[in-house]
């Protein structure tokens, strides 16, 4: 199958059920699935296959043909795969959980554009086939995260698309300016090109080309973003937002630094302790990323917020290991990639799962499900475990790497924001845990059950590849050294079950074994030891006072409020509020102008234009 | 003399400047600029061609009476110019016409087709009487302005303005006449589509739209300039039938 | 002097009053007044139109008995063409908006422009 | 080969023949009008082929070219005949259900009147023609504003006040013009205005771009426009924003590329361009009026087209033409849809069409599809003609007015994208008003604006031919000029 019909079909096919849709309920989602799961088998297929020879596609622009390149490499590879495969998994999760959801059309319509489009970022062989697909992958993202329920989901997908956009068109001005030189927009000329160029010019390319990518991965000063399309974008589209969306921009990165590759060109500018200036300051955003996305995600009530800016500072993570560009660095970096994809979409599924069957999001309004929702409990906490990276899950191994990296090379900062996110993300993992699975059950979710097993099969998919991948990293690695010999960056030494880091061996068979022994140890402890006593939820001493917010004195409200004390400060100077600003004066602006140029007086209007031809006369165009 | 007057006149007067200077230009050698005032250029010019009626063919001379089958027929060349060699911009002309005395009666159109609002306390009778003499000779003159328009100064609008001013007369004399607005109606058509009609017939005799195709006759004999006066015939009456309606129009507003 | 004056009483004559034209349109609130200002600009142009074509001791270009050949100073005839075509503009549109005028009295009660402003902003 | 002058003469014979066919049915007006105009299309078919290979010129009457009146119909204006002939022929079947006016033979009267204006805008090569041409379309459309009996009136007054004002100004040019040069042909003063005192070419110039801008839509002389095209009939609306503004522009094109030609004029142009851009996208912002919102970026979009056409260079006017082109095909979708939307909705206000999409989907559609075009995402047609604006001026090096032209583009975003959001996901809080959902139209639009954006060379190829056809003058002199 040719490398194109990959993005096409999912859109062909979308359009063909979207209408099929109004006929025949749930088709769309069911042939969605069909799609992916077809695509993912096939994308299986090509592993291996990375001679497959270019494609390309003629668009005529300009004034001639331009060539659109598709083109197969095991990185490509890499995001294809799990792209198709967490669309298939979606899709399947959806086909159960939207039965209620008016706009199910229109979002299984933009999510198969969505996934073709991705395919064609990824399989993208120049610059603007990348950036065709990077506005639709934008565009149909935005109607997604649109159709969320709440009227936030509006603003939040404004704010999403307006910041997408700048950078997209800053990307398209950068490339176009390179286009006007070489006249192509192929990775390696413009590459070559760059680095033709005095460095102060081609860094600043670079920038215009790199901000996209960072914007959309969701870094320090463009994070903005990240939190409100998460929560408020349908509960099914999160997990794909989180796990693959932000990915995307992290390709983007790794494209832009190791494929094309403009590390060479940035080596010549400053550097500072051993690194390009560029990548130290992207490493240096990458943990405030990490920090901030951290102290935030421990404030939250709403779960999806939550989530939301863990996986903020989860994408800190990956971009500073990916920044300091070491091999050790970069093989961290795409592992936490892929184990963040995975367990991300885990703890959104049975978020999603949750609010399937309580209809809300505030953790304050929840609890004790863990006897009724047994196996969405056991996904969140193996996805959690994993999140907080503990051994033996996947999420331990990418960070222990991503340590070392960040370790070997001595940098401070790094190595702080990267333990204060690990200790904080056992912080905001353990909130929900105890406030949803734990805790008391409130009285209106009596009679909740399971979901159904559509809903769980995806969970259990995910659960078991977290802990695949925990035991056996060398599954992904063999795949991340076939990356690295593709960038000429150096292998890192691995075997099935142990990864050689820089200061030693991590060896996962003999960790798991001992976590097994000592779970089956306390285990045994929990079984034969005397159990808690429940009380009523409600249960709460007023002095016979009226309660006006019961909510307030759920003991899930306000957390972890001391810890959060602290950073109150620091919270509230939010970068969103410099962002809105800006935009609100613009808007003041366009008022000024309308109130004052538009009076509706159409004398006035006749005045203008005598005095625009005068103007315009002693201005300079007769004398 | 409030603010707002003042800048207007500055505005005003500023603008007068600038087109001013248009006049004042004089020109460097081998330059042009506008032509002084009385010193219109016409010798090498289209105008002259016109003149002399030899846009397609040189030519001499044109002689009262005596010249014949010039390429453009009429006495009058202005004539010959409106509705002969820019016909185009006459048939415009006319749509323009015809566009406002529709837009009008779009925009005062009303239902009860309510009569003339224009209240006379009583009919006059030296004003009736008068314009029942006055009305023929206003139609005579108009016609005849009409008819001789290849000839003679005056043309199909002159004519058909005293055309409409004839009934403009009789509306204002009496409450009672009222104007048959089928009459007007057909012969509006007629005007308008027998116009394009001969711009068509033109293209397919001769191949081109709005073409002479008939012979042009002696120089200064009534029946003479091919198609310019049968075209002008065909404005006049659009003329005096819009313009009428557009009198018609307003007085019942 | 009399060439000065000659010049400029039509070409800054015309322009005069395609001015106070303007400045009627631009001062003036009642609508019918702006539309005398309106039609003084168009009659203006028609004039300047005219004397731009204007050839010192020329006849008007028609053939008849007593100019009976072409050979004669005549003045230029596609500027009178022109007038012509401008001045049944200038009629229609100034009927047209006469029309508007009076629905808008209807509606709105007043020919005061500064007071017909439901559209703005 | 069907002379080309029946795309002008069938509309105008129809439009005298109306009254007439009025008294036989009230509904064979329209079909009329329907049939006249897609016969137009039929005839640019037939002569498309002909006409791409070599300019053809058409002199009426058979009086030889440079003398009389002659239609000159190049590459740019075979593109612009195409582009108009297939939208009028949409409002037309449009029209066939929704002209239910109080007298509604008189409005397709105008509306057949008000198309052979704009193709004689485009095709004429004689520049008091042109205003003759000009003039038709502006009064047509004085007419047809007028058809809102509601608040058309207060609209058309200062339209018919500003557009009177410029008329003036555009006689008067034409007046310096013919006194300078002697003649009113274009090629003729193309060809002499080297010769032309410089300070007098750039008097005329300014006249001319002050009578002729004020229908294309650049602010300050187009300050009429939110007025008009707000109030008037929805087919109305798109005939002015998308086939008026592009003839405008357009004869604008003539003036500046064939006429005078002078590159130091075209930066004020940029200038006043961007001002206007920057200003239209603003005050689109503000608008809650739907259609007003529809008007102001209009405006914008021809500023945008205006600005980058006067950068001057092959790829700067090749892009901007075809944004012209686009912005005609969005506009008609977007104002059609839109009018539909008020129409059902009973309001028109952005806040009371939420939920919309739910009850009349496929014209939410259209309206989205408009909107995306016009934003440029990829596969619409807006897209490559918002790489070409990007990739012209950056090739020129006006890196400042890349930035303005995206920045307004980003504004632009943000006030659509406030539409769709609320046509399709906002809470539904509209009692429907029944409507004749006339969908034809709309597939028949969307169908175009996917074409374009997955076939550009459609029209880009013989864009760039057109734009070859612009910045050698000389051609064009001596295609009409012949051996003189």
């Amino acid at each position: 199958m040719s490398l194109f019909y990959y993005t096409f079909i999912p859109i062909v096919i979308a359009f063909i059920a979207y209408f099929l849709n109004k006929k025949i309920k749930l088709s769309l989602a069911i042939l969605n699935s069909v799609v992916f799961a077809y695509l993912f088998y096939q994308i299986s297929r090509l592993y291996n296959q990375w001679n497959i020879p270019h494609e390309t596609i003629s668009y005529y622009m300009f004034d001639r043909e331009i060539q659109l390149i598709f083109q197969l490499t095991p990185l490509s590879w890499l995001f294809i795969f799990m792209t198709t495969g967490a669309g298939l998994l979606i899709a399947i999760f959806t086909i159960k959980s939207q039965q209620e959801y008016v706009l199910r059309s229109s979002f299984h319509l933009n999510f198969a554009i969505l996934i073709g489009s991705i395919l064609g970022v990824v399989l993208a062989g120049d610059f603007l086939t990348l950036f065709i697909f990077w506005e639709i992958m934008t565009w149909s993202s935005f109607f997604l995260i649109s159709s969320g329920k709440k009227k936030a989901a509006q603003k939040a997908s404004y704010r999403y698309i307006i910041l997408s956009t700048i950078g997209a068109y800053l990307m398209v001005t950068a490339l176009f300016i390179i286009y006007n030189q070489i006249h192509t927009f192929g990775y390696n000329q413009v590459a070559a090109h760059l680095s033709g160029l005095p460095i102060t010019e081609s860094i600043i390319l670079i920038i215009m080309l790199a901000i996209p990518f960072i914007i959309k991965a969701g870094v320090f000063p463009f994070h903005v973003w990240v939190n409100g399309a998460h929560s408020n974008a349908p509960k099914e589209f999160s997990p794909f937002l989180s796990g693959l969306m932000l990915k995307v921009g992290i390709y983007g990165v790794i494209l832009l630094l190791y494929f094309v590759p403009l590390y060479n060109i940035l080596k010549e500018s400053v550097n500072y302790r051993g690194l390009p200036i560029f990548n130290y300051i992207l490493a240096i955003f990458g943990g405030i990323t990490v920090i901030t996305g951290t102290i935030l995600a421990i404030r939250q009530e709403d779960v999806k917020r939550l989530v939301a800016f863990s996986s903020i500072s989860q994408m800190g993570y990956i971009i500073m290991a990916l920044a300091i560009s070491t091999p050790l660095g970069f093989t961290g970096g795409l592992l936490h990639l892929m184990n963040h994809m995975i367990f991300k979409t885990t703890i959104f599924l049975s978020i999603a799962a949750v609010i399937y069957r309580t209809k809300t999001t505030k953790m304050s309004e929840m609890g004790g499900l863990i006897f009724k929702m047994p196996v969405t409990f056991t996904a969140y906490l193996i996805a959690i475990i994993a999140l907080a990276g503990i051994p033996p899950t996947n999420g331990f191994i990418s960070k222990w790497v991503i340590y070392q990296a960040l370790i070997d090379k001595g940098y401070i900062f790094l190595s702080v924001a990267a333990f204060f996110g690990s200790i904080g993300s056992f912080m905001y993992v353990f909130k929900p845990l105890s406030t949803i699975f734990l805790g008391q059950l409130k009285p209106e979710h009596e009679n909740i059950k399971e979901v159904p097993f559509l809903m769980q099969l995806p969970m259990f998919v995910l659960m078991a590849l977290i802990l695949l991948f925990g035991i056996l990293p060398g599954l992904q690695m063999n795949l991340i050294n076939q990356i690295s010999q593709l960038l000429n960056i150096q292998p890192v030494g691995f075997t099935l079950y142990s990864i050689t880091g820089a200061f030693g061996k991590w060896n996962s068979l003999v960790i798991f074994s001992l976590f097994v022994g000592g779970f089956l140890l306390a285990f045994i402890i929990f079984i034969s030891a005397k159990k808690s006593k429940q009380v009523g939820l409600m249960d709460t001493y007023t002095s016979g006072e009226y309660m006006d917010d019961p909510e307030a004195y759920h003991y899930a409200y306000q957390y972890f409020r001391p810890f959060d004390r602290v950073f109150d400060s620091f919270a509230a100077r939010s970068l969103t509020v410099i962002y809105d600003t800006f935009a609100q004066n613009i808007v003041k602006l366009g008022n000024l102008f309308r109130k004052s140029i538009v009076t509706g007086n159409g004398q006035t209007y006749a005045f203008y234009m005598v005095l625009f031809i005068v103007i315009l006369a002693f201005a300079g165009w007769i004398i | 003399m409030n603010f707002r007057k003042i800048l207007a006149l500055i505005t005003i007067i500023l603008l007068g400047i600038f087109i001013l200077q248009a006049f004042l230009i004089i020109p460097e050698k081998g330059e042009i600029a506008l032509n002084n005032f009385g010193k219109a250029d016409i010798e090498n010019r289209t105008a002259q061609l016109y003149i002399d009626k030899s846009v397609n063919s040189p030519n001499e001379q044109v002689i009262y009476k005596e010249s014949k089958d010039k390429e453009s027929g009429s006495a009058n060349i202005v004539t010959s110019i409106v509705a002969n060699y820019r016909a185009l911009d006459t048939l415009g002309e006319v749509t323009v016409l015809f566009l406002a005395a529709t837009g009008l009666s779009a925009i005062l159109y009303n239902k009860k087709h309510a009569k003339s609002n224009f209240i006379l306390k009583e009919d006059s009778f030296i004003l009736k009487n008068g314009i029942k003499i006055l009305f023929p000779l206003l139609i005579l003159a108009g016609s005849y302005i009409i008819i001789y328009g290849h000839l003679s100064p005056g043309g199909s609008f002159q004519g058909g303005a005293v055309i409409a001013t004839a009934f403009l007369l009789k509306l204002l004399s009496s409450k009672e006449y009222e104007l048959d607005e089928n009459i007007l109606k057909i012969i509006e058509v007629t005007a308008g589509v027998s116009f394009v009609s001969i711009g068509l017939y033109g293209l397919y005799a001769e191949g081109s739209f709005l073409t002479n195709f008939l012979e042009t006759g002696t120089i200064a004999n009534l029946f003479s300039g091919g198609i310019v006066p049968i075209i002008y015939i065909t404005i006049g009456l659009k003329v005096a039938v819009e313009l009428t309606n557009i009198i018609n129009d307003l007085m019942k507003a | 002097m009399i060439d000065f004056l000659e010049k400029w009483s039509f070409f800054g004559g015309s322009v005069l009053l395609i001015l106070i034209g303007l400045y009627g349109v631009i001062t003036r609130k009642n609508l019918i007044k702006i539309f005398i200002g309106l039609s003084l600009m168009d009659t203006g142009i028609n004039v300047l139109l005219v004397s731009l074509g204007y050839v010192e001791g020329g006849i008007a270009p028609i053939i008849t008995s007593t100019i009976n050949n072409n050979s004669y100073n005549f003045v230029d005839p596609i500027p009178q063409a022109l007038v012509l075509t401008s001045i049944v503009i200038g009629v229609a549109v100034l009927a047209l908006g006469l029309g508007v005028i009076i629905k808008i009295y209807e509606k709105y009660n007043t020919l005061d422009i500064s007071e017909i402003r439901g559209l703005r902003w | 080969m069907v002379n080309l002058i029946l795309i002008i003469a069938l509309p105008l014979l129809a439009a005298f023949l109306i009254p007439l066919f009025n008294y036989i049915n009230k509904k064979l007006p329209s079909i009329v009008v329907f049939l006249t105009t897609a016969i137009n299309l039929l005839i640019i078919i037939l002569n498309y082929n002909q006409i791409i290979l070599e300019p053809v010129i058409i002199e009426l009457g058979n009086w030889q070219a440079p003398f009389a009146i002659n239609i000159y119909v190049g590459t740019l204006e075979l593109i612009s005949i195409t582009v108009i002939s297939i939208i009028s022929l949409i409002i037309a079947f449009y029209n066939l259900n929704h002209s239910n006016f109080s007298s509604e033979s008189k409005f397709h009267t105008l509306y057949s009147i008000i198309i052979a204006g704009i193709y004689g805008i485009v095709m004429t090569g004689d520049i008091f023609n042109l205003f003759v041409f000009i003039e038709i379309t502006t009064v047509a459309a004085y007419g047809l504003t007028t058809f809102n009996k509601d608040k058309g009136y207060e609209a058309a007054i200062k339209y018919i006040i500003i557009g009177s004002i410029s008329s003036v100004f555009l006689l008067m040019a034409i007046g310096f013009t013919y006194s300078a040069v002697g003649s009113l042909n274009m090629a003729v003063i193309a060809a002499a205005s080297n010769l032309i005192d410089p300070g007098l070419v750039r008097i005329i110039s300014l006249l001319f771009f002050v009578g002729i801008a004020f229908e294309a839509g650049i602010l300050p002389l187009s300050i009429w426009v939110p007025d008009v095209h707000s109030i008037a009939p929805s087919a109305v609306s798109s005939t002015l924003s998308g086939l008026v503004f592009l003839a405008g522009i357009t004869a604008l094109i003539k003036i500046f590329f064939n006429l005078f030609a002078d590159p130091s004029l075209y930066v004020f142009l940029m200038i006043i361009g961007a001002i206007s851009l920057i200003i239209g996208e603003l005050i689109a912002y503000q608008q809650d009026d739907i259609k007003r919102m529809l008007a102001y970026s209009s405006i914008a979009q021809m500023s945008l087209v205006l600005t980058i056409i006067s950068v001057g260079t092959k790829y700067a006017i090749s892009g901007g033409l075809f944004q012209l082109f686009n912005h005609a095909i969005l506009k008609t979708l977007l104002f059609l849809t839109a009018g539909l939307m008020i129409k059902y909705a009973g309001s028109r206000n952005i806040s009371d069409l939420g939920g919309i999409a739910k009850r009349i989907p496929l014209i939410a559609v259209g309206f989205s599809v408009g909107s995306l075009g016009i934003l440029g995402v990829p596969f619409f047609n807006g897209f490559v003609s918002k790489i070409m604006i990007v990739n012209g001026s950056l090739n020129a090096g006006e890196y400042i007015l890349t930035f303005l032209v995206l920045f307004a583009t980003v504004i632009e975003m943000a006030y659509y994208l406030k539409v769709i959001q609320t046509i399709f996901f906002g809470k539904i809080s509209i009692n429907p008003h029944k409507i004749v959902k006339s969908y034809v139209p709309i597939i028949v639009l969307i169908t175009v604006v996917f074409l374009l954006g997955i076939y550009p060379e459609l029209i880009t190829k013989p864009l760039n031919q057109a734009t070859g056809e612009l910045l050698s003058r000389s051609d064009y002199i001596s295609n009409v000029l012949g051996g003189m």
